[in-house]
């Protein structure tokens, strides 16, 4: 069967929902972007909202404090989650399975719930400084450090990672499973240390879905505001938060430079996992022709 | 130094796919086992490669408590994401050898196993065949004490087939390796090795020079294996084997019982037109087949049908012929 | 040694996760938890089955949340799966294009595309349908889902698949009887995604639901937004048993089922 | 409203008794913040069975006014005739762009709503101006809101700061042990304004230009004295709290000292469940405190309006207003006019600031100032945002 | 019904891997396709199974205009989630057939192929010669109209081997199926067909019986790939070939410059001590390997070295003889 034929056949559902829903959708908030907002007597078309923009040094400042912070984050999840889906691959051993199940626990959760649930932990009247104190370790609340709201946005942080080292570990140990230890045999038979073993054979064969993982996590930890909104802290504030802000302010007329500032946000995001893509092609494992 | 494989048995989904394996195996040798299909020469490499642990027994060496071999697997098992430059110098990065010396012993073996245009390809981007002159270059390019191969030719044409034989045999000599293949194809064992093994169903049957292997099997089941040969049924009475188309003396090996014996005719060297002093048969010639190097001849004896490989043009069809034995026949 | 680590490990990881939701289910049985008190004064299971089931509403967004979520997984599944396929099998021009057009739902933010989804769908008269819902939750799962499955199926490629056809089976026999079994776990995954991320969508529910599908997660959120802890965590426990118990059956009998390692 | 049948219900009844009629056997729907459950049960328990009497059933949808407006923009853009939305909650800034857009039916009137004709005088300056916009008879007040001090009795040795300056005194006297929750938040704006009000006083911010540089010359002085306060705070006001539940914990746990609510029974339905302890002691500033009221108003698109008008009747009757005193109900004031009080009603909530320990409801009415224009409070917000947030 | 190869062209990774291949095979018969690793046997067999598209040419049959073929793959490609009894029956499943009927076919070819045993086995649970019969019966259960076979039997042993072929021959003659195979393995080639395409290099070479090929080869690629021969370095002068070893008359086949000329010396059945009209060279016998059915025996004349397979025992080492061509010696 001609193969065109057959690609064209299994990419129409996703094109077709997504121009119907999403492109739509998207060109729609690009026009506003522009200045086209009819409905409060805006009309004028122009790129003055983003010139606005990249003249704010508010904005620019909080772009680049929120690229660090959703660089950290998420190198921070892939990280932990990559080692800890390393320890616990196995699928024969009834204790990695059990791992595997407690890993998926706070995949199926809202963001909210943890946010609530570190409120109550560790706050500084929270549960883990009072325990603290009750056992004696810290004579007072007081020293337990600020970890909400904080200036270094720990509480954002632990929250991300309670949820996205089990995400990252979810999705790499569904690929490690399918892949069996034949590469590993090989290796060690040629010699390579347990270390070895991991950087040269496994780390590529599931980088690509490493790779999946880490730009859906970024994707997330830059553009989401939720959970800034909650625990970040108001000085330093991100760029969601920032966004969302001048949103609910209410002021429609203000629609068009919320909307083009969503737009750069997406733009940048959509430009760095492009890179990432880019990169992960060049890595090793970037070539894997379905590993035979 | 010598390798000693003790008692090795090894069990899987509840069967006994090896059976007290016993060998030694001299270092700086080519030791070939040779087996039919699912006999457990894989298996048996694998705990030599310490991929797998035997359920009893023990693999040691004189002077290395434990001995591990570096294995040429028979599904190739390349890297995937690895060219065919970086698969064959993984040993050798791996090891931290500096990057000329690796580039420089790559591009030897690339250019002996005939790759070196392949260099930047991906394993699936390679035919079957060059896919296993990777997996052999990759192990081969560690120059290994012990090193293990797993039917490494079976994917190559007769022309690459020898030169890596020889390739193999060089490389064996001048590193003073320890080699153990396995095959089902017995030319090659018999080319690359003066010790062959045979293993069937899990078991060492018979241990020898190939040219012993071929006249006087250990018994029935090698003689089976070995292939190209007539079996024909009969018994052995007073001394003498007995059957349609033979009765007479004969070399009896058996252990079974002694009404149901077999006589044992290879193809090739047993049987020859010149008379000599073991009469064999008397038989009409229905049909030959060129086979390259001889002709496959069918011989009607009385109901019974023989196959025999004589040199080209030495018989005519619809003639009849007298065979000799050139040696007191084997009978088990 | 190593065993110790991999336990203290496993001990520290339990804990990171376990605490949290431990909090959760305090608040939704406890009474009266005020620093210093290290545990709430009293706790009470009858007062959360109590609210639980004197509730009303909560049958019938459960109800909802569901149906939806269930809608979501048929539809997105549907459309994840070709698209994986094409990405993970065949070569195309605009691959590379399309490998990014993927994640676009989850990158350009809420704000920025719920309204004007709304408006598509006011336009295409699906707001306040079924279909509008599931689609626009549909939306925001097809990344994962299409990437999940991509992982999968890139692992073994097409290999199978060129086997089965070449048979004599049909693109659908193929589909359902190859490719469907090996890619069972990222179709587990895929699935698992979607039901969660349809079960905790808020906003897009409400805006294009047209208020119809008051599910539990637009029940639940404005009482966590408000910070109203206790009702959010009885709310927040039950969203835990509606998402965990079915998907928890599911992985066991996938793993039940699963009686071999799908090899790469 | 499944109404679609009959046309006549997607425009407003002229009377209360055509309304009646016509909402017989219809569903009306009514869309409001869903995060207060005392509210929520007020409307399932005391409103809802109320409605059912009158053959209509009620449903409630949780969404917040940011949201609900939203949704109409929405179908206001792609020209929608009829949505889903009979009746919504609404206030001040989202009235104010409400109106402006034009997504609000009217006018709703005596004639429509014989219980605001019997309770609320035409006068009174909440029925004209909502945040100084004109309410044109758009909307309909249904709760009385006004701004109230929480302060902890043991911490304070029952001695309140009942003024801006006594705050200060305090603050300086035990730092860290106050704080107010951030902008944009509800609340934490309003203490903003409260304390401009304290400082430079209503009436000055009130005829302030709606421009950024014309407000920071008024409010300057309150500015200062939010940065004087800072360093006292929590945390040294590095940082605030982002909600009023999480302020909510920090004074329930005796972090700090001072708590605040729009609702003046708040500390009454806190303590009732446990939330807060017996400590909590509500109280006003001497020269007064924010007050408001959260409306009712019904959208152009609104499939049902009769329904609609039902409802807000219902809402506004003294039956459902007397039954949400209780303090699970949230324990709101009505919104009636001081003078057109039902006798009863003032009565009881005389006797719950008694039993409940709270400010009397005439010292509430006596101590009420208006909010300013909601074009204002952004920029208030974002003042905060850049001189005491922001500044070193 | 016959097929048509016409002009297939194949390129991959910029490389032109199939080069205008033209075929035509009869139905109902047997086609071998012989040729080394990486000649685009695998290549071409895909575009015969319609897996791949040739990047020019056709493949047509006398009525069908879309003739594909079913393959059994060089890899096995075995489905992992099934087991060998679902793999095997995969085929006739899917063309809801009856179970009955279903078991009865399976169990009749799993008999065959000596893996009745295995039915319930996952392929990760067999070694390699099973999972390549496990594939072949999975196609071969088919009857299919026209069979693909690529490497078949590469896993098999000797015994196997020819157990396999035979079958596969009757299976041919009694389902009236064309077979296409191809192997790298002459002998297999040569015991299952008459006709034997060589695939050199994406081309084909030569199409030929078996006996023809191994004695004429068309040209230099194909004698040095059919292998087993000893290439002699000379020059043709004067209707003359020249060389070191042995000068005179012989059968030139070159298309070369006239000053390089080869000559070709099989192993087997060019040479031999029988005195004929064609004298070729006296050598000393230096070396002598026993291969099973004959001898490899090295032979040096002059400077250059020379191997032929010999009848067991016919010479010595260590001494000197006198070698007749059997025919005249063919030169590229
Ligand atoms: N996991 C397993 N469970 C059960 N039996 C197994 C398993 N693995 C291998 N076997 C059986 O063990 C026997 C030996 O297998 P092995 O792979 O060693 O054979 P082999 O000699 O290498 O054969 P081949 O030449 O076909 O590769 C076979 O009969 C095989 O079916
Ligand atoms: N994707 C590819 N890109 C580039 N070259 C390729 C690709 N696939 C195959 N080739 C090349 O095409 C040639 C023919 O390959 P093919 O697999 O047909 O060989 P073959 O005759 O089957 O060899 P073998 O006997 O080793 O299996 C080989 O040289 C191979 O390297
Ligand atoms: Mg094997
Ligand atoms: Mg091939």
């Amino acid at each position: 069967m001609p193969t065109k034929r057959k690609i064209i056949l299994l990419l129409s559902p996703f094109y077709l929902f997504f121009t119907l829903f999403f492109f739509s959708a998207v060109l729609k908030s690009f026009v506003t972007s522009l200045g086209y907002y009819p409905i409060v007597g805006l009309k004028k078309i122009g790129l003055q909202y983003y010139g606005s923009a990249f003249h704010s040094a508010t904005f620019l400042a909080s772009c680049e404090r929120t690229f660090l912070f959703a660089l950290f984050s998420t190198a921070m999840a892939c990280l932990v989650g990559l080692g800890l889906a390393f320890l616990f691959n196995g699928r024969k051993n009834n204790f990695t399975r059990i791992f595997f199940k407690i890993a998926q626990l706070p995949v199926m959760l809202p963001h909210i719930f943890i946010v609530l649930a570190l409120l109550q932990l560790i706050s500084q009247t929270g549960l883990i400084p009072s325990l603290l104190v009750h056992l004696g370790i810290m004579s007072s609340i007081n020293h337990f450090p600020l970890l909400v709201n904080d200036p270094l946005q720990i509480g954002i942080i632990l929250t991300y990672l309670w949820k996205e080292i089990p995400f990252v570990i979810v999705s790499l140990v569904l690929v490690l499973r399918q892949m069996d230890d034949r590469y590993k045999i090989v290796a060690t038979n040629l010699g390579a240390t347990k270390w070895q073993n991991f950087w040269h054979i496994s780390l590529p064969l599931i980088q690509p879905a490493l790779i999946n993982a880490f730009i859906i996590n970024f994707a997330f930890n830059f553009g989401s505001y939720e959970v800034p909104y909650l625990l970040g802290n108001q000085q330093r504030e991100l760029l969601p938060v920032y966004i969302y802000d001048l949103y609910v302010q209410g002021d429609l007329t203000q629609l068009p430079l919320t909307m083009s500032l969503n737009l750069i946000l997406s733009l940048f995001s959509i430009l760095f996992a492009g890179l990432l893509l880019k990169i992960g092609r060049f890595l090793p494992g970037g070539h894997t022709g379905g590993s035979k | 130094m010598t390798y000693y494989l003790n008692n090795i048995s090894q069990k899987k989904g509840g069967q006994q796919i090896l059976k007290k394996v016993n060998l030694s195996i001299n270092d700086n040798s080519i030791f070939a086992i040779l087996g039919p299909s699912g006999s457990g020469k894989t298996s048996l490499l694998n705990i030599l490669a310490r991929i797998d642990h035997p359920t009893a027994g023990t693999f040691t060496g004189d002077n290395e408590q434990k001995p591990k071999g570096i294995m040429v697997f028979q599904d190739y098992r390349l890297f995937p994401h690895m060219t065919v430059f970086q698969n064959i110098v993984f040993g050798l990065k791996i090891k931290k050898i500096k990057k000329a010396e690796i580039r420089q012993r790559a591009e030897r073996i690339m250019m002996t196993m005939e790759i070196t245009e392949l260099a930047k390809r991906y394993p699936d981007e390679l035919s079957g065949g060059q896919q296993q002159r990777v997996a052999l270059a990759r192990a081969l390019i560690l120059n290994p004490s012990l090193l293990l191969m797993d039917e490494p030719f079976s994917s190559l044409d007769e022309g690459l087939r020898m030169e890596m034989l020889d390739f193999v045999k060089k490389l064996q000599q001048q590193f003073k390796l320890t080699v153990i293949f396995v095959t089902h194809y017995k030319t090659e064992a018999y080319l690359l090795s003066n010790q062959v093994a045979i293993l069937i169903n899990g078991q060492i049957m018979q241990i020898d020079t190939p040219r012993k292997l071929e006249q006087t099997p250990a018994n029935l089941a090698v003689a089976k294996f070995l292939g190209q040969a007539n079996f024909i049924q009969g018994s052995f009475q007073q001394h003498q084997f007995v059957s349609s188309i033979y009765t007479g003396d004969s070399d009896f090996r058996g252990t079974g019982p002694v009404k149901e014996a077999t006589l044992y005719i290879p193809f090739v060297g047993s049987i020859q037109l010149a008379t000599t002093a073991f009469s064999a048969f008397n038989g009409e010639i229905i049909g030959i087949t060129w086979i390259g190097d001889s002709e496959r001849v069918t011989i009607a004896v009385g109901s019974e049908i023989i196959y025999l490989n004589l040199p080209v043009d030495s018989v005519q069809i619809n003639t009849k012929k007298q065979f000799y034995f050139k040696r007191l026949p084997v009978v088990y | 040694m190593k065993k110790l680590t991999k336990l203290a490990l496993f001990l520290i990881f339990s804990c990171f996760v376990f605490l949290p939701l431990l909090v959760i289910v305090l608040l939704a049985v406890g009474k009266g938890w005020n620093y210093p008190q290290l545990l709430p004064q009293k706790i009470n299971f009858g007062s959360y089955f109590k609210l639980l089931f004197t509730n009303h509403e909560l049958l019938a967004s459960l109800t909802a949340s569901i149906s939806l979520a269930l809608g979501t997984i048929v539809l997105t599944i549907s459309i994840a799966y070709p698209t994986a396929i094409a990405l993970a099998y065949y070569q195309f021009r605009g691959k590379k294009l399309l490998n990014i057009l993927v994640y676009l739902p989850l990158i350009i933010p809420g704000i920025a595309l719920l309204t004007n989804v709304d408006f598509m769908m006011i336009k295409l008269g699906l707001d306040g349908s079924f279909l509008g819902v599931i689609s626009i939750h549909m939306l925001f799962c097809l990344s994962y889902a299409i990437k999940l499955l991509v992982d999968n199926l890139a692992l073994l490629h097409n290999r199978y698949e060129v086997v089965s056809r070449n048979l004599g089976a049909s693109s659908w026999q193929t589909f359902f009887q190859v490719t469907l079994p090996l890619s069972k776990n990222g179709l587990q995954g895929a699935v698992m995604m979607t039901y969660i991320v349809s079960m905790t969508q808020y906003l897009a529910t409400l805006l294009v639901g047209d208020g119809k599908y008051l599910t539990l997660s637009v029940r639940m959120f404005p009482f966590t937004q408000a910070g109203k802890y206790k009702i959010a965590a009885v709310y927040g426990v039950t969203f835990m048993l509606v998402t965990l118990i079915p998907l928890y059956l599911i992985d066991t009998w996938m793993t039940h089922r699963e009686r071999r390692v799908i090899r790469a | 409203g499944n109404s679609k049948d009959s046309q006549s219900t997607n425009k407003l009844p002229t009377n209360y008794q055509t309304a009646l009629k016509q909402a017989k056997g219809q569903t009306v729907t009514y869309y409001g913040f869903g995060g207060s459950d005392t509210q929520n049960r007020w409307i399932d328990q005391v409103v809802t069975p109320m409605m059912k009497k009158k053959g209509i059933t009620v449903k409630r949808v949780p969404m917040d006014i940011d949201t609900i407006l939203n949704k109409l923009t929405t179908e206001k853009e792609a020209n929608k005739k009829q949505g889903n939305i009979d009746v919504v909650w609404i206030n001040g800034e989202n009235f104010y762009n409400a109106k402006k857009l034009g997504l609000l039916d009217g006018p709703l009137n005596n004639k429509m709503l014989p219980n605001m004709k019997r309770y609320i005088s035409a006068s009174d300056p909440d029925v004209k101006r909502d945040m100084a916009t004109p309410i044109d008879q758009l909307e309909v007040p249904y709760g009385n809101a006004q701004f109230v001090m929480i302060g902890s009795k043991k911490m304070f040795n029952g001695n309140y700061p009942t003024s801006a300056a006594k705050l200060l005194d305090w603050a300086k006297a035990n730092p860290g042990k106050l704080t107010y929750v951030a902008p944009p938040d509800f609340t934490g704006s309003a203490f903003i304004r409260n304390i401009i009000y304290e400082t430079v006083g209503y009436q000055a911010l009130n005829d302030a230009p709606a421009t950024k540089a014309g407000i920071y010359k008024v409010i300057k002085p309150s500015l200062d004295y939010l940065n004087e306060l800072k360093p006292y705070l929590w945390e040294n006001g590095k940082t605030y709290p982002k909600t009023t539940a999480q302020m909510d914990k920090m004074f329930a746990d005796h972090q700090i000292a001072l708590d605040f609510s729009y609702n003046p029974m708040y500390a009454a339905t806190q303590k009732s469940t446990g939330q807060f302890t017996n400590d909590a002691q509500t109280f006003l500033f001497d020269k007064g405190t924010i007050g408001n009221y959260n409306y009712l108003a019904v959208p152009k698109t609104a499939p049902d309006k009769a329904a609609a008008i039902v409802l807000i009747n219902t809402m506004l009757s003294k039956k459902a207003q007397s039954e949400q005193l209780s303090l699970k109900y949230g324990a709101a004031i009505p919104p009636y006019s001081a003078n057109k009080m039902p006798q009863e009603i003032t009565d009881k909530l005389n006797d719950s600031a008694a039993k409940n320990n709270t400010v009397p409801v005439k010292t509430l009415a006596k101590k009420r100032i208006p909010e300013v224009s909601g074009k204002k409070i952004p920029i208030i917000e974002q003042l905060w945002k850049e001189h005491v947030l922001n500044a070193n």
